[in-house]
């Protein structure tokens, strides 16, 4: 054993450990020890994956001293590796960029808080992503849903706290789903590792027996996770909690939360239940339907919209539709385009959320997109990193959504029942993503007849005075170094996942091969 | 370029001296100097005129496109048009000097007019369907000004009706010209029209088209159903402007139909289809319908309209019978009906010029104010009418018996009947002015006249020579028209 | 010759719009007024180097000569090679952008805003000749996209409410299009037979693999058709083009009558000659559906121009029936209907940005934007109205101007395709005869909304009040000798500087030039056609 | 089939409960009731555990006195399972409570559509 095969578990209790010191240092020291963890961790993941990619196969790591069937383990892949790796960056890109706003935002005495939930979101992510254990995945996916509450009721307001519980009723409805889902399994194979527990499942499908549990068990850890991860028709928490948390909170929460549950349903389909079997249980039909209809519902409800920020929010939940209609489609290439829209998602999610924080930071903080207009001429970086997001998000080529577009349609090509429905609602999507995302572009960019903008000398000249109007709005002055620097590794992010895509979707094509 | 330049000369020439009129700053100040550069053109072309049709000449002057050349050839045709066309210039040019000097901007219509002559004489030299497609357009947009001269509203929106009716009727034409020239290959004319081409499955798109292009080339003619601009805009132009339009260039549209029938499609193609029926049909029903129209109108220079409606018709259904004695007859009558409507155009603007009236019944007693005039008015007449002696009757007798011959069912007596009873209105029509003119009746007593000082205003010798000469040229050609009828009788043969 | 060189032209005035937009963004403004000569220079010198190069290339690029720049997934590369319908649309755009930007520094001279204005020019000019050198559908699909983006800041220009609204219509309009043209390049690359997207003459399906799902393919050519076809302004997606007219006129002339819609028909028909391939699309209903929507195109944009009062939104309309004339040949998927096809995207283009650009030189010298405004100016703009005239008469199709020899090409090929057609499709043959007549019924309505504007300018009416108001002219109706007598102020030549009128007369002649002498420009064409179907 | 469900009585009884607490956390108003039902819920699933990790006839799998084989001790990884879960549970559930109290100190109610009216006319003021 490598020391290499031993950073999925070091990058976990890294995390979690950070997270308990924190509650002991300041809210400086918490977030220092914060990005330092998520440092770690992002060389940790990317030496996981190195070393998968070089060896050609995945592993697991035993938990203690007893082997399978008895002990807990962990198991680290090529997909596991590069997951890990996408979301501990993007986690830090995020935390970066919303620093300023995160001290702004959150009590001075409670900013270690903000940063232990961090650490534990953290954490609970890098073990749904590495764990080989069902029962140790439920118990994360809790954590997880307890650190996206602290998240989001941070601000201490009281819209926060009613988007809390709202998240949270939806969460344990979801986890109570996926529990009784695994106890089922549980009932049935007499197993919660992974491995066994596949082998179980094919001994009992080869059988014939059980049919109608299975079902049911397929079905109730679906659902679970769909309602977690927020598929349409069960996305009536998103726009809520999206849209009221600190920045940081938003691009996490919709960048990689609602991804992390998508992750652990790929992983039961293909290392538990068997992915042959979820696609004759024809399960995959209706998720693919569900996601369709949350391609089109959720750019619909974000056309309607006019708080920029539920206006994401909705857009999230017409991206998640994406991923399901991915996995909905049934095959290989289906998958890797759901997998490779995760990551598109993610980083261009976050990035919206960030750099739409940046614009409204110059603009008076009103929550109408029209109050907007021409802030991207006042922070140029938060408006060329929503532009990009957004032309990301419609399918630009160059950019990572592109990718991700032209995957889908090709994997539909494959499947001759679900290839019109697939292209069309593509198309239509891209119609109606068009419309709210460049609508705010061009809010961005059109010069304002707001008379309060007039007054703040912002008519003098395209390019100038951005400086003295940003002080006049926001009173502050501005450091964005940081923020800047966030928003332009983003858009890099985007821009390889866009054009050096090759390699990643090579490497997510291994590793959904690993997981057989 | 290949060929004889002779040909050009009688086209650039009297362009150039147009565009010079139009441009130069000085002639416009310069009356003597406008007139001598006026006439240098007229003059010029007429001369060039006479010396290109003297021979067999032919002349490739441009390759437009690989399949399309702008060739220019004289044929029989030819000679015919650009004669007539030529000596009627020169004649209306003369008469115009003194007429213009009541109008404004003279410069202006001294220049169209010149330019209008040269583009005339491309259209008759024209040696294929594109190259007279050419001019045939540059037609409608050089003449386009002088039908605008006045600028009143009125003549505004007459301009405007004369140019899209007569762009409309070109686009039809030109569906006929696509179609010839994708079947065809080459749209040269050929007497007869071509022969080696096969039609085998095509006939229906093949009669289409030729219909589309009656109807297009019709408009300018004023044929049923495109014929209403032409009552609107020859009367609101100045009176040369409406002589020449009137005379001249609806004639360009029975030239385009005599080049497409008997030179492309090929009258034996053609004889007996539906093609020739509905033609047959149109150009009676705007004979008649002409006359009916010229007889009711109260304005002396509307009323000339509408005959010239009916007239040209006359032209056309000789055509359409694809007969060589109408061919003959029809051919004979756009001489006559040239002749004879200049002259009754030229008069009636004499009328205007000197006196004021426009209206028919405001020119009683006109025999007392200009006599000469009103002779050359009624020898026109009486030729247009188609009274024995006059040149009229010559043409008449001969649609007559070549819609007789024609073997065209009905239309072979029903023809003549209504070209009768259009001969009787006609008369109907332009007659009674002679004889209230002359004879003004017992109660009038020429008392307003006197007031005016109108009695024995015989127009000037410009403006009345011209008149004199169309009018007894209209009546002696009735009187011999055998050199005429001879040449004529050759064109027919080599086509039919 | 040097590959490399082939992705200059792109890249160069991409960069360099770039360049420029981030220069401008430091900067106080009283410290970038003092830039704006250098502006002049710089743009000029890029654009006229640009041109340079992509002349050089036209003449030495050989066949089968291509670049790969990058590769963006799998099969899909961003390549570029200059074939021989490329150096058409490539020649068309290098000769009109110098001009245009000349016109335009006239035209947007005391504009604030001149540093934006110039660096998206200079960045659209190398996304169109991206497109032109574009040698495979990903790569045009990429500056497809890419002009959208590039020319919306454009349309947005003026700021004020319309153009907002304009420009969102733009936009929605564009991306929505190119969502559908999406579905085709993925099908092209499912179906061909090479494995890419790259242009063959005559298509790249694998016809075996083709036959089979053929309705499929026809449906997706029918949507990528449309998607392409909204930059080309296809009825159903035409109407951000009337409202694009709020933007500069340097913009609504070379962008929105030529870039940007030539671009769209372009695409398409790369499209459909050397993605899909004739072979595939000949006969099918899908040939008889788009020949009857640029059909319905025409028919509609030439009587909405006639019914049109303002100015350039008349010649917008214009610009739809006129594109729809080069889809309609396209549609005829013969070797005649891609020469015809090219023919007047050449000759439409010359005509079309003559035309506005006299619009635009009317509107900056005397701010008149109605039609029924325009009375008498012929008088006083005399080259200005001129040039118009010439132009219009080429848009009606009037022989020896260049729109003429376009038509006729159009026309000979629709006669040639319903020969065909008659024969062996049977009763949908007949549609390219009604293509014929709907040419001719556009014809006349061209007559009628261009020759209004002519006549208006040299023959106002003699009772026309809005003469008077003209800025110099007093309140008295002069007869033409009065005038004569009183030259100067009341008569004034109210033609524009050197650098408006230079562009204008270099069109018109080039409109005679090529109504006179065509056959270079036909020949090569015909070769083209030949080659592709 | 009912005999099934009899001789099964101690699974059938945990899905009746379940869905009971299912229904009360997505349908009840009531901010307490919900957790309660969030708490019937994830009980009935420890009681479905329980009752598949017992094995009649078997001993609590501690070693006492000294039999080694494990078919004498009934499955305690159920156990383990439901004493997780009920940590879990508990964490939850105090976390939704602490909720509660904010949600009840700032307005007055525990009703979650009252809540959400009261928050949104606060946004609209």
């Amino acid at each position: 054993m490598t020391l290499v095969q031993n950073f999925p578990f070091f990058s976990i209790i890294l995390a979690m450990f950070s997270g308990i010191l924190s509650s002991v240092l300041s809210g400086k020291q918490a977030r220092n020890l914060s990005l330092a963890a998520l440092v770690a961790t992002m060389v940790m993941s990317a030496a996981v994956l190195a070393y998968c990619l070089g060896a050609g196969e995945s592993y697991t790591y035993m938990m203690g001293h007893f082997p399978a069937p008895w002990g807990n383990e962990i198991r680290a892949g090529v997909l596991e590796g590069l997951t890990a790796l996408l979301f501990s960056m993007i986690m830090l890109l995020s935390v970066a960029g919303g620093m300023r706003y995160t001290f702004e935002d959150v009590e001075a005495s409670k900013v270690n808080l903000f940063f232990i939930m961090i650490d534990l979101m953290l954490s609970s992510l890098l073990a749904l992503i590495y764990t080989n254990d069902l029962f140790t995945a439920y118990v994360f996916v809790e954590i997880n849903t307890i650190a996206g509450c602290g998240l989001i009721m941070i601000r201490q307001k009281g819209r926060s706290f009613s988007a809390a519980i709202r998240y949270m009723i939806m969460s344990q409805l979801g986890s109570g789903l996926f529990l009784i889902g695994l106890t089922l399994l549980y009932d049935v194979t007499g197993h919660l590792l992974m491995s066994p527990a596949k082998a179980a499942v094919a001994a009992i499908e080869a059988a014939g027996s059980y049919e109608i549990p299975m079902l049911v068990i397929l079905a109730v850890i679906s659902v679970g996770l769909a309602i977690k991860s927020g598929l349409y028709p069960f996305h009536s928490w998103i726009p809520y909690t999206y849209g009221y948390a600190t920045p940081t909170a938003s691009a996490i929460l919709s960048g990689l939360v609602s991804k992390g549950y998508i992750f652990l349903l790929i992983k039961i389909f293909y290392r538990v239940l068997g992915q042959e079997n979820v696609i004759a249980s024809r399960m995959v039909n209706v998720l693919f339907l569900f996601g369709l209809a949350g391609m089109i519902m959720g750019s619909v409800h974000a056309i309607m919209e006019t708080d920029t920020r539920r206006m994401i929010a909705y857009s999230s939940v017409a991206q998640i539709g994406y991923i399901y209609m991915g996995i909905g489609l049934g095959t290989e290439n289906g998958m890797i385009a759901a997998v490779f829209h995760m990551f598109t998602h993610s980083a261009t999610k976050a990035l919206l959320f960030i750099s739409a924080v940046g614009l409204y930071e110059v603009s008076g903080e009103k929550k109408d997109f029209r109050s907007l207009r021409g802030a991207g001429y006042r922070n140029h970086l938060a408006g060329i990193g929503f532009t990009v997001g957004a032309l990301s998000m419609v399918g630009f080529p160059m950019l990572s959504g592109f990718i991700s577009k032209l995957l889908f349609a090709t994997a539909a090509l494959q499947t001759p029942h679900k290839m019109m429905l697939t292209l069309i609602g593509l198309a239509v999507s891209t119609v109606l993503n068009a419309i709210y995302f460049l609508r705010l572009v061009i809010t961005l960019y059109g010069r304002g007849e707001a008379s309060q903008l007039r007054a703040q000398g912002t008519e003098e000249g395209l390019f100038g005075t951005g400086e003295a109007s940003r002080e006049a709005f926001s009173g502050r002055k501005s450091a964005p170094t940081v923020f800047g620097g966030a928003i332009i590794c983003f858009i890099l992010l985007n821009l390889f996942l866009g054009l050096m895509s090759q390699p990643v979707v090579r490497a997510i094509a291994a590793g959904l091969a690993m997981f057989d | 370029m290949e060929g004889n330049m002779i040909l050009l000369l009688p086209v650039v020439l009297p362009v150039l001296a147009g565009i010079t009129i139009l441009t130069g700053k000085n002639l416009r100040k310069n009356r003597r100097m406008l007139l001598g550069v006026f006439f240098f053109g007229l003059t010029g072309g007429a001369f060039f005129t006479a010396l290109a049709l003297g021979g067999e000449y032919h002349l490739h002057l441009w390759q437009l496109t690989e399949y399309v050349g702008i060739d220019f050839q004289i044929d029989g045709v030819a000679r015919l048009f650009a004669a007539l066309t030529a000596v009627v210039w020169l004649l209306v040019g003369i008469y115009s000097v003194t007429y213009m000097t009541h109008e404004e901007d003279e410069s202006r219509f001294f220049g169209f007019y010149l330019i209008v002559l040269g583009v005339l004489m491309g259209l008759d030299f024209s040696g294929n369907l594109i190259t007279f497609y050419v001019f045939y357009e540059l037609i409608t947009l050089t003449s386009l000004p002088l039908v605008l001269h006045e600028r009143s509203r009125e003549a505004v929106a007459a301009g405007l009706k004369y140019l899209f009716y007569s762009i409309a009727g070109a686009f039809l034409a030109l569906f006929g010209i696509f179609f010839f020239a994708s079947v065809w290959g080459d749209l040269t004319f050929v007497p007869g029209g071509a022969e080696a081409v096969d039609l085998a499955g095509r006939e229906g798109i093949f009669l289409a088209a030729v219909f589309c292009m009656v109807l297009g080339f019709g408009t300018k003619a004023g044929m049923f159903p495109l014929h209403g601009w032409l009552p609107t805009a020859h009367p609101v132009a100045p009176a040369p402007a409406s002589a020449v339009l009137s005379g001249v260039i609806t004639k360009s549209g029975v030239l385009a139909l005599i080049r497409v029938v008997f030179f492309i499609a090929g009258p034996e193609r053609l004889r007996g289809t539906w093609v020739q029926q509905g033609w047959i049909f149109l150009t009676l029903l705007t004979v008649f319908m002409g006359s009916m129209l010229a007889y009711r109108e109260p304005v002396m220079k509307k009323r000339l309209a509408y005959s010239t409606v009916s007239q040209v018709s006359y032209v056309l259904f000789g055509l359409s019978l694809l007969e060589p004695t109408a061919f003959v007859g029809a051919l004979s009558h756009v001489v006559f009906h040239s002749l004879a409507k200049n002259a009754l155009f030229l008069a009636a603007g004499a009328v205007i010029f000197q006196t004021g009236w426009t209206r028919v019944d405001e020119m009683r007693g006109l025999g007392r104010v200009m006599p000469v005039m009103l002779g050359c008015y009624t020898a026109a007449s009486l030729s247009l009418v188609g009274i024995p002696p006059a040149s009229g009757f010559v043409s008449k007798w001969y649609l007559a018996q070549g819609a007789l011959a024609s073997g065209c069912g009905a239309w072979s007596w029903a023809g003549p009947v209504i070209l009768l009873i259009s001969a009787l209105l006609t008369a109907g029509y332009l007659l009674p002015l002679t004889i209230d003119g002359f004879f003004p009746g017992a109660d009038f007593d020429g008392g307003e006249l006197k007031e005016r000082e109108l009695l024995g205003r015989e127009p000037s010798w410009q403006m009345l020579a011209p008149v004199l000469v169309l009018a007894v040229a209209a009546v002696l050609f009735g009187c011999f028209p055998g050199p005429l009828l001879g040449m004529l009788q050759r064109i027919a043969e080599a086509v039919l | 010759m040097n590959q490399v060189l082939l992705c200059v032209p792109a890249l160069l005035p991409l960069a360099g719009g770039m360049g420029l937009l981030c220069f401008g963004l430091f900067g106080r403004q009283a410290e970038r007024d003092r830039r704006e000569k250098g502006l002049f220079w710089y743009a000029a010198i890029i654009t006229l180097a640009n041109s340079l190069v992509l002349w050089w290339l036209i003449f030495r690029t050989g066949e089968g000569e291509r670049f790969v720049l990058f590769r963006l997934y799998g099969e899909l590369k961003v390549m570029f090679c200059l074939d021989k319908m490329g150096k058409v649309f490539a020649g068309m755009i290098s000769v009109l952008w110098p001009l245009a930007v000349l016109y335009s520094f006239e035209y947007m001279k005391g504009e604030k805003r001149n540093v934006t204005f110039f660096s998206y020019y200079l960045m659209t000019y190398g996304v169109t000749a991206g497109i032109a050198l574009s040698g495979n559908l990903m790569t045009l699909y990429l500056f497809y996209e890419l002009l959208t983006l590039a020319t919306f800041p454009l349309v947005l220009f003026p700021m004020t409410k319309e153009a907002r609204r304009a420009s969102r219509r733009y936009l929605y309009y564009s991306i929505g299009g190119a969502a559908f043209a999406f579905l085709g390049l993925v099908f092209v690359l499912t179906f061909s037979s090479t494995g890419n997207t790259v242009f063959l003459p005559g298509g790249i399906l694998d016809l075996g693999k083709a036959n089979a799902r053929k309705n499929t393919l026809l449906f997706i050519y029918l949507l990528a058709f449309f998607g392409f076809g909204v930059k080309a302004v296809v009825f159903p997606c035409h109407r951000w083009l009337p409202l694009a007219t709020v933007a500069p006129t340097p913009v609504t002339a070379l962008l929105h009558a030529v870039a940007v819609v030539k671009s769209g028909a372009f695409a398409i028909l790369r499209l459909t000659y050397f993605s899909f391939g004739t072979a595939f699309l000949r006969g099918s209903w899908a040939q008889w559906a788009v020949m009857a929507a640029a059909m319905a195109t025409i028919l509609y944009g030439s009587t909405m121009a006639v019914r049109e009062a303002h100015w350039k939104r008349r010649l917008a309309y214009s610009t739809i029936s006129n594109l729809s004339y080069i889809l309609m040949a396209s549609a005829m998927m013969s070797p005649l209907g891609l020469a015809a096809a090219l023919c007047h995207m050449v000759a439409h283009a010359f005509m079309k940005i003559c035309s506005f650009f006299c619009a635009g030189a009317v509107m900056h010298q005397t701010g008149k934007t109605y039609i029924y405004e325009l009375d008498g100016l012929g008088r006083r703009m005399p080259v200005t109205f001129g040039c118009l005239t010439v132009a219009s008469l080429s848009l009606i199709g009037i022989p020896v101007f260049a729109g003429f020899i376009s038509k006729w090409s159009i026309a000979g090929a629709a006669f040639h395709c319903g020969m065909e057609s008659l024969e062996s499709f049977g009763k949908w043959g007949v549609l390219p005869f009604a293509a014929v007549a709907v040419l001719l019924y556009s014809a006349l309505m061209t007559a009628m909304y261009m020759l209004t504007v002519v006549i208006r300018g040299y023959f106002p009416g003699r009772e026309s009040t809005s003469r008077k108001a003209l800025p110099s002219v007093s309140g008295t109706d002069l007869s033409e000798g009065q005038r004569e007598e009183q030259p100067g102020g009341q008569d004034g030549n109210l033609d524009p500087g050197w650098n408006m009128l230079l562009p204008l007369v270099v069109f018109a002649v080039v409109i005679l030039v090529l109504g006179l002498h065509s056959q270079p420009l036909t020949k090569l064409l015909t070769v083209i056609g030949g080659e592709a179907a | 089939m009912a005999s099934h469900l009899l001789y099964n009585i101690e699974e059938t009884v945990a899905m009746i409960l379940f869905g009971i607490g299912f229904t009360m956390l997505l349908l009840h108003r009531n901010l307490i009731k919900k957790i309660m039902g969030m708490n019937v819920m994830d009980t009935a699933v420890y009681l479905f555990l329980a009752a598949k990790g017992y094995i009649q006839g078997r001993m609590v799998p501690i070693v006492t006195d000294g039999i080694q084989e494990a078919s004498a001790y009934m499955n305690p990884v159920p156990s383990g399972l439901v004493l997780t879960g009920i940590v879990v549970s508990v964490s939850t559930t105090a976390l939704m409570l602490a909720l509660t109290i904010r949600l009840y100190e700032r307005y007055h109610s525990l009703d979650l559509d009252e809540i959400f009216m009261q928050v949104k006319k606060e946004e609209r003021s």
